[in-house]
């Protein structure tokens, strides 16, 4: 049991930086698909059956879908990385920001 | 019923007509009647003066536990007689055409007879205070009653009256920090709990109440740190309103005192109380600090080129002299002190209305633009010329009478420099004062003002009545120091052994029936050598030479700028080692810290700060 | 089972689990740059937040709340905490959307989804609102302020300075 | 007496409602919020006559105190009942475009309300709480340019939140139970310690945002600055003091220690001062009355974290002070939102505007004998009694705070009456609705006055109910066998 | 600078809730509520899932408030979004394969919700879980066919109408003499799925308000028009 929740909280742990530091937003809303799919798992293990469902449809499924319909409207939708105008956003951002 | 209900009721009434009636033409009269109906309301009262007693009112509440009650004694009813007085005499100025010519020019005469009846209610209040809760409960009706009366006028009476009220509420503020640190020690606000409280605390938690409470009323009297804000704000009030306030506004922060200094803590206390090293008491510091209230304000006075300023800043540093006075603590220190009050009121209200008449027919009130008015303007002349004897404390005029007592004693308290510092606050107030009589009345009379004429009746009425009691009080003393003598008894401080020409005790005597007689008789010798010789004849002021010259209409012979360069180039240079770079050095920091706080609340990252606080939390609740 | 000597234990990896998302997701909140980041920043806390209280509720050998036929008396796992975190993941699917929906607006309002951007111009917005000359100039190289204040009273300098 | 619940349920039944009842008919769509609140006032009202004053529990679902919710209904939470519909009422969108979305909000937050005056339970404070925030943010966007403010708003929530439920968390691993009388009673040996003083703090951070708590208050003076002034009025005016009364019974029931009070001391000092300061400076009208709001909020958490009943009759005093006031010049700011500086000579285009405002900003201030003076008196009173050095810093810090406010106040009030300035534009008129509602809260003010004696004791009797941690748990009647802790096994 | 700031507090947030997270008995939770609950659940509610006996009878409000909070949610996402059909591009419609696996999922996915949804007082799933393929069954269309709209008007009166049976519900408990919420009907067999009074219905109010609900918000935000940058 040890192994298995190391494994799945190393796995959401790391989906949860990836969704911080992934320059694409899709890959980013995707990590955290995988995170909440790993904590539904979690959950399961935890005997939380329930609660594990709901992660699963709403963390995983719904809430995917609200982000993804948001990238979309947002004009963030691509799938290759890196686009130009975001990041002399974020240049300025920075430069403001210091 | 009593007495005091009626007072309050009367003031209450006269509030009423002020907000119903004063924009009628009638209602200035009306309401100075209902003033003089005050004065009635108070007579039945005089029997205070005798004895000490109190006279209660029916009125009181108890609200989240505390009682609120209000009395009036010997001290309450000689404040409220000058009041009253104030605002009897400043009504009917505004009665009559002074009103008119206000309103057609824009001014709102409803408002200025609203905010002198509202400042005499609340100023009656708090001189009844029977508890330390209705005193600041008075203490505030008083600073925002002054405020609408300051602010009325617009135009450059509001910044000074924004910043009356930041300094009024900072004083409020230290008083009710130092009203509570008393609550902290006996959950009650009545004057016996406090003063048996002060009576046992130890000297070094009696400090800190103490200097909060002489600070907060400090406020009011202008004492010295804190005076900034008093001139422009009074000299920016409408005529007799600053003669109103230039009267008695900031003589309850002496009343206040009183009450504290005197009643609660004991003077005798406060002459032991020591402060830092055991040989400065706190009566030194606080005599001290009247002492410089009378020297830099007086000497400030002395550069001001608006008379309405020039009075106001000596305003100042008469008050020094009533607390100079009370802090000695002896009979004629203190008698000196109360009684500078009435005297100070009564010249310093001339003076004001004889200012006032001036810029009515005139227009303005620079010293520079003025002169040679004693021409057109004979009882306007009269009313400065006692008001500046007695403010200057020369005899015949009351002024001296109340000075001498306070010099009397601080000799006989031994205190040579305070009496020196003293002395010099006089000289000051004799040149700065002959400044304003000079540049006003004396002199080439100008061009313009060739066709000027006395003020109307109703202008001049109180005035030359302000006059004769100013000269009246000087001659006989004694009419006003048989209440001074009542305060004395009823606030436990050593009476005075008056008569009716002054005092004929052992600490000295003086009497001035006496000393009048022989003025005057050098006065009458004087004439009669003058007249006698019949070598005057009058002639037109520009009939006249100068350098060789003749004068014409065009040619100035009247020197009004650059009074005093002799002096000036003296003691000039002192004049850059202001006061004011302490406010704005306040003003700059806070205005630092207004805008680094609104920094913080403009940050990128909103959570921030959630953070940070939470780990801090966190960290402090595991160690 | 020993990591430097620290005794790894189901307990320790839970909490480090719970904790690591909280701290994930206050980190990207605190940092992130884009709007949306921070959005996912906020799910990836409430995920952390959701399985602590699921992790409060805990129990060594038992079963998962739901009665099976007779053997009630079996020990369960609190069933509280899973009612409550199946609530707030709700809340939080609901507070998501609401975000996604803001974020859009704020997009077609200010053009940009830079926390610092958004940050300037809102300031600009508010000030050009009210007619005030705004303090810092650092608004001026992203542009022009994005909506003129239609209803604003307009204030000529001169009037502003009293 | 069970039918209180009904304050809660009933706006929220109209809120699904509204939608569609308004797709049948725009007028009665518009007429139902009005009409609930109406009841919701009338129950209130029917209620508190009802009891007497007498605290009674309600147990949601008919399931005994600790297994189920309880709502508490004592004075005070009557009391925030029923300002919460009077408020929501008065403050109603009556004018404009009728939007039945714009309704259900209002109706949500009004139901939420209600929740958190009442919730018993730590979890349903929680439930309670987001609804209120989510209502708000919606509430809040309705500006025209307000999604970014709302956003962060968002954000900076979201984040209390995640704080707030983390500290729930912990208190629920430290006792197991949720029911406040329960907690209350296991408070002595469970949570007076360092994990309950950290499940406090954090979740003070959470529901102080709402509250406008020191370092969580960032939010403040953007979203009042854009959103519609109405929404600023009913969250500056109830929604922080539900928060803050939600802070006050965990204080009183949960987390009655030292250090707690510290930390509210602390953070509500800081609260004053920087709300103030940053105040003076501000240039304009919305958002100098949103730090100012800050300074008050700060002042309430000082006076809760008094103990005992003077803290807490101080603290209401203020609250209450400021529910009335602040909502008031909100909305006198609505057509005086321009830079301050504009405004010289507003008075003269509308008087009745300017007189009020000059009436609220006595009050605030404290002028006696306004019911400022009093709350601020009640406050002071009781820092004075309290001995340590760090009580009598915060005296000194609220005590410079009013000198700051009464400078910055009465800077505006001589701006508006200023007369010779005939260069400025005039400021535009207020509509009369705008007008005759300030004009109400101003009349309860001068009413409050007149009726201060009995207002002040009933108050005080609010107060002494409020602190009695006992009494509560006498009220609530726990389920026999969950009583105790330790017999898990 | 401030970034490694930030981090360094948001790392001593972890350290400090670690090192209070460890001291707690982990796996030993003290239960004082949920061991009461139980064992009353069964004759007080009847449901075997424990958890929905929680979520729907002991903390029943707690649910009416996450209700309503996702109504506030999609209210407020309509307020904000909501007025805005003028020039929408819409997104092309997809393919025909597309259109034809979402017309007949959307059958499909609605017997599975409303399966999970009338189980969820049996077995683990419910209102909230079924609900949500409600709505991914509501919203499949719109996702096939971007250019038509979801029917409003249908999903309102849903959205209304099963909200407010879930309070009326509650309310007619209030007004048989009970509070707020308190489980009606015949409790029935532990186990059967006509059992739990009137959990069912409520669960099913639930899982119809939620499905709407989220199928509306997702709708609004599909909807959305921001100008591209």
């Amino acid at each position: 049991m040890i192994l298995i929740s190391t494994v799945i909280v190393a796995i959401m742990l790391l989906a949860a930086v990836a969704a911080l530091l992934f320059k694409n937003h899709v890959a980013a809303v995707a990590a955290v698909g995988i995170l909440s799919l790993a904590l539904s798992v979690l959950f399961v293990i935890l005997k939380a059956p329930d609660v594990a469902m709901t992660e699963a449809a709403v963390g995983a499924g719904l809430s995917a879908l609200v982000l993804a319909l948001g990238l979309r409207r947002l004009g963030l939708w691509q799938i290759e990385s890196s686009n130009s105008t975001q990041s002399s956003i974020q240049k300025s951002g920075e430069h403001t920001d210091a | 019923m009593t007495p005091l209900d009626y007072l309050l009721l009367l003031s209450l009434l006269t509030v009423v007509i002020a907000l119903v009636a004063g924009h009628r033409s009638m209602g200035g009269v009306w309401l100075t009647f209902t003033y003089a109906a005050q004065l009635g309301g108070l007579m039945l009262m005089a029997g205070l003066t005798n004895q000490p007693d109190v006279i209660t009112s029916s009125l009181s509440f108890t609200i989240l536990g505390q009682s609120l009650t209000w009395r009036y004694d010997a001290l309450s009813w000689y404040f409220a007689l000058i009041t009253i007085s104030a605002g009897l005499l400043s009504t009917m100025y505004t009665a009559g055409d002074w009103g008119e010519k206000f309103r057609a020019d824009g001014g709102n005469l409803w408002l200025l007879h609203v905010a002198i009846a509202l400042n005499v209610l609340s100023m009656l209040i708090l001189l009844g205070s029977g508890d330390l809760l209705t005193l600041f409960i008075g203490w505030e009706l008083v600073s925002w009653a002054s405020f609408l009366l300051m602010i009325l006028a617009g135009g450059p009476s509001i910044q000074a009256a924004i910043r009356y009220i930041t300094y009024a509420m900072g004083g409020a503020m230290a008083i009710l920090a130092g009203l509570a640190l008393i609550y902290g020690h006996t959950d009650s606000f009545t004057y016996p709990a406090a003063a048996n409280i002060l009576h046992s605390l130890s000297t070094a938690h009696l400090w800190a109440p103490l200097l909060l409470l002489t600070l907060g009323f400090g406020v009011k009297m202008a004492l010295l740190p804190l005076h900034l804000w008093q001139a422009a704000a009074y000299a920016h009030t409408p005529g007799p309103g600053a003669a109103f306030l230039g009267a008695i506004s900031s003589r309850m922060g002496l009343y206040a005192l009183i009450v504290v200094l005197i009643q609660l803590v004991g003077l005798v206390r406060v002459i032991e109380l020591p402060v830092l090293f055991s040989f400065i008491s706190a009566r030194d510091v606080l005599a001290w600090v009247a002492a410089f209230t009378i020297i830099f304000p007086t000497f400030t006075a002395l550069r001001q080129n608006d008379a309405r300023m020039l009075l106001a800043w000596h305003g100042i540093g008469q008050g020094g002299y009533m607390l100079l006075g009370l802090v000695m603590g002896d009979a004629l220190g203190s008698a000196g002190g109360l009684m500078h009050v009435f005297n100070h009121a009564t010249y310093q209200a001339a003076l004001f209305f004889s200012v006032a008449a001036v810029v009515y027919r005139t227009g303005t009130a620079d010293l520079n633009r003025l002169g040679g008015l004693v021409a057109r303007m004979p009882l306007s002349f009269l009313a400065m010329l006692v008001g500046i004897i007695g403010l200057a404390g020369l005899p015949p005029m009351n002024g001296f009478v109340s000075k001498w007592l306070v010099y009397r004693s601080l000799m006989l308290e031994g205190e040579p420099l305070l009496f020196v510092a003293a002395v010099v606050g006089t000289l000051g107030t004799i040149l700065s004062v002959y400044k304003l009589i000079h540049n006003m009345f004396l002199g080439q009379l100008r061009v313009e003002h060739e066709n000027i004429r006395e003020a109307p009746w109703s202008m001049t009425a109180p005035m030359l009545i302000l006059s004769v009691v100013v000269f009246v009080t000087g001659l006989m003393p004694g009419l006003v120091l048989q209440w001074i003598a009542g305060i004395q008894a009823t606030v436990g401080l050593p009476v005075i052994d008056y008569s009716l020409g002054g005092l004929d005790s052992a600490q000295g005597s003086l009497d001035m029936l006496w000393v009048v007689g022989v003025l005057f008789a050098g006065f009458g010798i004087g004439a009669v050598l003058f007249y006698s010789g019949g070598r005057t004849h009058r002639v037109h002021q520009l009939d006249n030479y100068a350098g060789g010259h003749f004068l014409s209409a065009d040619i100035r012979y009247h020197y009004s700028d650059n009074f005093y360069p002799g002096l000036m180039r003296l003691i000039g240079p002192l004049y850059r080692y202001s006061f004011a770079w302490l406010e704005s050095a306040v003003q700059s920091g806070l205005g630092l810290l207004s805008l680094s706080t609104q920094g913080f609340y403009r940050r990128v990252a909103p959570a921030n700060y959630a953070l940070v606080t939470a780990v801090l939390v966190l960290l402090w609740v595991m160690l | 089972m020993t990591l430097f000597g620290l005794e790894i234990t189901l307990d320790l990896i839970l909490y480090t689990g719970a904790f690591g998302l909280i701290v994930i997701g206050a980190a990207g909140i605190v940092l992130a740059h884009h709007l949306f980041r921070v959005i996912l920043a906020l799910a990836i806390a409430e995920a952390g937040a959701n399985l602590l209280l699921v992790l409060s509720g805990y129990r060594w050998d038992a079963i998962a709340p739901i009665l099976s036929g007779s053997e009630s008396a079996a020990p369960m796992v609190d069933p509280v905490p899973q009612a409550m975190v199946l609530t707030a993941i709700v809340i939080g699917v609901g507070v998501q959307a609401l975000a996604v929906g803001l974020a859009m607006q704020v997009k077609k309002t200010y053009g940009t989804l830079d926390m610092s951007a958004i940050r300037q111009r809102l300031e600009a917005d508010i000030a050009g609102t009210a007619g005030i000359a705004t303090t810092g100039s650092q608004d001026a190289p992203l542009g022009e302020r994005p909506l003129p204040p239609a209803d604003a009273v307009p204030v000529t300098p001169g009037s502003s300075a009293r | 007496m069970n039918q209180i619940v009904l304050i809660v349920v009933l706006p929220l039944l109209a809120a699904f409602l509204v939608p569609i009842v308004a797709r049948m008919s725009a007028s009665l769509g518009a007429a139902l919020g009005p009409l609930v609140m109406g009841v919701c006032l009338w129950i209130t009202g029917t209620v508190a006559i009802e009891s007497a004053g007498n605290a009674f529990a309600i147990n949601i679902g008919g399931f005994m105190p600790p297994l189920g919710i309880t709502f508490f209904v004592d004075r005070l939470a009557l009391l925030f009942a029923f300002l919460t519909a009077l408020l929501v009422l008065v403050l109603w969108p009556f004018q404009g475009e009728h939007r039945p979305r714009e309704h259900a909000l209002t109706l949500i937050l009004a139901a939420a309300s209600g929740g958190l005056a009442l919730s018993g339970d730590l979890f349903n404070i929680y439930v309670f709480y987001e609804l209120v925030s989510v209502a708000s943010f919606g509430l809040v966007a309705t500006g025209r340019r307000s999604s970014a403010p709302a956003i962060r708003y968002l954000i900076l929530s979201g984040f209390g939140s995640v704080l707030a439920l983390v500290g729930i968390a912990l208190v629920y691993t430290q006792t197991g139970t949720l029911n406040l009388a329960h907690l209350s009673q296991l408070a002595p040996t469970h949570l007076i310690n360092p994990i309950g003083l950290a499940a406090f703090a954090l979740i003070l951070l959470g529901v102080g945002v709402k509250a406008e708590l020191f370092p969580v208050n960032t939010w403040v003076p953007e979203v009042y600055a854009t959103a519609p002034n109405r929404v600023s009025a009913l969250l500056a005016g109830l929604v922080s003091k539900l928060a803050a009364l939600v802070i006050l019974r965990l204080l009183v029931l949960v987390f009655a220690q030292e250090q707690a009070l510290l930390v509210m001391l602390l953070l509500g000092l800081l609260g004053v001062i920087t709300g103030e300061l940053a105040a003076w400076r501000a240039q304009d009208m919305n958002r100098m009355l949103a730090y100012s709001s800050i300074g008050q909020l700060g002042m309430v958490f000082v006076a809760f974290s008094i103990p005992g009943e003077t803290g807490v009759f101080a603290g209401l005093a203020i609250a209450l002070h400021h529910l009335v006031v602040k909502p008031a010049l909100f909305l006198l700011a609505a057509r005086w939102g321009g830079a301050l500086s504009g405004l010289a000579g507003a008075a003269g285009g509308n008087l009745p505007a300017a007189l009020l405002f000059t009436l609220f900003a006595l009050s605030l201030v404290g002028v006696p004998p306004l019911p400022g003076f009093w709350a601020k008196l009640l406050l002071v009173m009781g820092l004075a009694e309290q001995v340590g050095p760090l009580y009598h810093f915060a005296l000194a810090g609220i005590l410079i705070a009013t000198v700051v406010e009464a400078n910055y106040l009465f800077r505006i009030v001589s701006t508006l009456f200023h007369r010779d300035s005939p260069a400025s534009p005039a400021p535009q008129k207020h509509s009369g609705g705008d007008i005759a509602t300030a004009g109400l809260f101003g009349a309860s003010l001068i009413a409050a006055v007149l009726l201060l004696i009995p207002l002040s004791q009933s108050l005080k009797t609010i107060a002494q109910q409020t602190a009695d941690a006992a009494a509560y748990r006498a009220v609530v009647t726990l389920a026999p066998t969950t009583s105790t802790l330790g017999d898990t096994q | 600078m401030r970034n490694l700031a930030s981090l360094l507090f948001a790392g001593g947030l972890g350290f400090l809730l670690m090192v209070f997270g460890l001291q707690f008995d982990f796996g030993n939770a003290p239960m004082l509520v949920g061991q009461a609950i139980q064992s009353a659940a069964p004759e007080q509610v009847g449901a075997a899932n424990i958890v929905t006996a929680v979520v729907l009878g002991y903390r029943g409000i707690d649910t009416l408030g996450e209700l309503a909070i996702l109504f506030a949610a999609s209210t407020a996402v309509g307020l904000i979004l909501g007025h805005r059909h003028t020039s929408t591009k819409p997104d092309p419609d997809s393919g025909l394969i597309l259109r034809a696996g979402g017309e007949l999922l959307m059958p499909l996915l609605l017997v599975v919700g409303l399966y999970i949804i009338l189980h969820g007082h049996l077995t683990p799933g419910g209102g909230f879980q079924g609900g949500v393929i409600l709505a991914a069954a509501f919203f499949i269309p719109v996702l096939a066919r971007p250019s038509t709209p979801l029917k409003h008007t249908g999903m309102m009166l849903i959205e209304g109408f099963s909200g407010a049976a879930f309070i009326l519900i509650g309310l007619a408990a209030l007004y048989s003499g009970g509070e707020f919420l308190q489980p009606l009907l015949d409790k029935g067999t532990l186990g059967n799925l006509v059992s739990a009074g009137t959990l069912p219905l409520l669960y099913l109010a639930v899982g119809l308000k939620v499905g709407a609900e989220l199928a509306g918000l997702l709708a609004h935000l599909a909807a959305a028009e921001v100008s591209e940058s």
